[in-house]
């Protein structure tokens, strides 16, 4: 559940970008949901709308995507998608990187080389894709 | 992609109920940040004041060792909420790393603590004490740029080798207008005002001084203990200063 | 663009005269990695071994200050050429930023740590010894990116706060498979087998016991009167572990 | 002169490089000197030659371009040329930035709003933009 306040971050960030851009309080915002972060889409979904419920004279569309998580090595260079290394998570440290994806440092290495510094290339967890006045 | 990152625009909002934010910081490592950030929260609480403590330490966590606390997981409401430990508000990365090492790159401990900061729920506090890691680098940078109204406490001890690099320390922080709220210098073992003259030269509050304590060591763990200590007492003292906001404004 | 970054490929022949590299780490500061890398490299020096110095904590560089030097600019030939001090070639980014502070987020220590490496011409060393900054962030990752054959060498106070972070350290390294020379408990201060029990349950070697010197702080900036402390002496004793290079391979 | 050093790493970085791919040894050779380094581009130019002579069996042909800097404050967005911040510093300064060109973050501030939270964007110093076969 704390994809509230996620949620609450993205409904500031949207409408402070839209007012800081002039548009009118009918806006689109589009945003992308990491895989490493597991966020729960319903719940995010569901909190999304119940907080722009709460303010007045906005109306607000939301269009949710997920972004497959990409991963890549900086000691040797290899890429690797987020399944090849999840299986090896337990339940409980998928929970820890839900909360912070970076910890995924902690638990996750290069599947080619062990390397525990990776970049994490794409799929981070949210981020806000456009903001759009309808 | 706008590149909007929405979780620095919610940050304000979740410390708005927070009166000061302080970040016990240092260039150097081991001169006390982290006894000091927990001793201070302790007895601020013990006054009365409703207080957090945040540790930033991600690779060498040491407030919960300090607290003697087995970490308890915040509870997940509409994000985080901190355990209460001794009257304090706790946050710190040990929750998510346990007993394992966090090798992160800078750009992973920016993104970490914008995390936190967006998802912790600290609802109303008095003060809120940071205990930073050493040095000016991603974390030192990430939270002057995400707490706007952040004050410094500096810690030293008499060693030159601590000194110049807490003076490179209060240079940035000069040269970027941020408050700081003065310096304590710790674990005194010998007479001199090495110190007090050199803070009082580039205008910094000099604080007080915390005496090297041999009981120290063996309390960590025990609140009860370390609020026993000599070193507690000493910090004390130097507690009435850090009240008078107005001061160092 | 390609991004061939051409500084790592000269990295391997810059070093390639260097017979040993090692790095003294810990992921807390304050444990005495500092006076422990110049005192080493003085004692390997004062036995006629050839070596080199590389400070790279760059929030808190101590070395120059320890050794006791005005900072003279290295020469610059097809390359950087570090100056010899009291036998040692030494660098340090304190050539570079003198007294301003070194605000760098870790991007910027990776670039400048992987500019130092490439541009700086040791020759032909016996040892290099690295004196790192606490913690297992960039400075950490990238040096052992650009090392392939690099030796850690840890230290620890007896305190379970230095402790705790360097299991961290300690595991980490294991997971990649670097080399770990073994673990000096430095500053002890009163008889506990901690350190040793724990160093041997994690199959590191546990190197010997430097105690806290009173003497040591007062030493500083003299070469003659470093090489003259207790610390020196205790150090002393641990060097024929370190030069049994096979033990620990 | 220590454009020597970096020389020899354009050289040693094209030819793994070349040799990884297969190519024969004739290539060309692309480069960007970024601005905040300052490198002498006629003592680079020379040393890349005077290297390339004692290579056998290679023929190297180098293009040799400068990448203006362009520095983005973190904590204001402001973005701005080296020009801007370069008047204010000392010759020595310079030439500390010439061998290190990161620590531009400690004689340099955002003009705009004083941080030293700055990132170096383009122009920080050497890079290969390319390397063909001819
Ligand atoms: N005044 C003091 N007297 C005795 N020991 C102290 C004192 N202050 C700190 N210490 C000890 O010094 C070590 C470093 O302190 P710590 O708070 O961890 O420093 P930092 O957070 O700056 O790295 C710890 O082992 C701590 O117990
Ligand atoms: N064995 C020792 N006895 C007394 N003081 C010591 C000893 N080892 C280190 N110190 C002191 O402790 C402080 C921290 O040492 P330093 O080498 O700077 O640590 P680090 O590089 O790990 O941060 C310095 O003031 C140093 O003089
Ligand atoms: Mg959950
Ligand atoms: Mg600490
Ligand atoms: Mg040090
Ligand atoms: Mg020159
Ligand atoms: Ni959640
Ligand atoms: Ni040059
Ligand atoms: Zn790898
Ligand atoms: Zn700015």
């Amino acid at each position: 559940m704390h994809e509230w306040s996620l949620a609450q971050a993205v409904v500031k960030a949207a409408t402070d970008f839209a007012n800081k851009n002039g548009f009118k309080k009918r806006i689109k915002v589009s945003v992308l949901l990491g895989e490493l972060q597991q966020i729960d889409k319903e719940i995010f979904t569901h909190a999304l709308e119940e907080i722009t419920k709460e303010l007045k004279d906005w109306h607000i569309t939301y269009e949710i995507k997920e972004e497959k998580a990409k991963l890549k090595c900086r000691t040797c260079g290899f890429e690797w998608n987020l399944s090849e290394t999840k299986k090896r998570l337990s339940e409980k440290q998928a929970e820890f990187i839900h909360f912070i994806p970076d910890i995924a440092h902690s638990y996750m290495q290069c599947p080619n080389c062990k390397s525990v510094d990776f970049e994490i290339k794409k799929g981070r967890g949210l981020s806000i894709a456009s903001v759009e006045e309808i | 992609m706008l590149g909007i990152d929405a979780r620095f625009s919610v940050i304000e909002d979740r410390l708005k109920g927070v009166k000061r934010i302080i970040a016990v910081s240092a260039c150097k490592g081991g001169v006390g940040k982290s006894v000091i950030s927990c001793s201070l929260a302790l007895k601020l609480a013990e006054r009365g004041y409703k207080v957090g403590l945040l540790d930033l330490d991600f690779f060498s966590p040491s407030d919960h060792m300090i607290l003697g606390i087995k970490p308890a997981f915040p509870q997940e409401e509409k994000g985080l909420l901190p355990p209460t430990i001794y009257g304090i508000k706790f946050m710190s990365i040990i929750y998510f790393i346990e007993d394992k090492p966090a090798p992160l790159r800078g750009i992973d401990v920016s993104n970490a603590i914008i995390e936190l900061l967006a998802i912790t729920i600290w609802k109303e506090l008095d003060f809120l004490i940071i205990d930073m890691p050493p040095g000016i680098g991603d974390a030192t940078l990430e939270i002057i740029r995400a707490i706007k109204r952040l004050e410094f406490l500096l810690v030293s001890t008499q060693s030159k080798l601590a000194w110049e690099s807490v003076e490179r320390m209060i240079k940035m922080l000069k040269q970027q207008s941020i408050p700081v709220i003065g310096i304590i210098e710790n674990m005194k073992q010998k007479d001199s005002d090495f110190i007090k003259r050199n803070a009082k030269d580039l205008g910094i509050r000099y604080l007080g001084a915390i005496k090297f304590d041999p009981g120290l060591e063996d309390s960590l763990s025990s609140v009860e203990k370390i609020s026993k200590t000599e070193f507690a007492k000493w910090l004390e003292e130097i507690i009435p200063k850090l009240l008078q906001q107005e001061k160092f404004k």
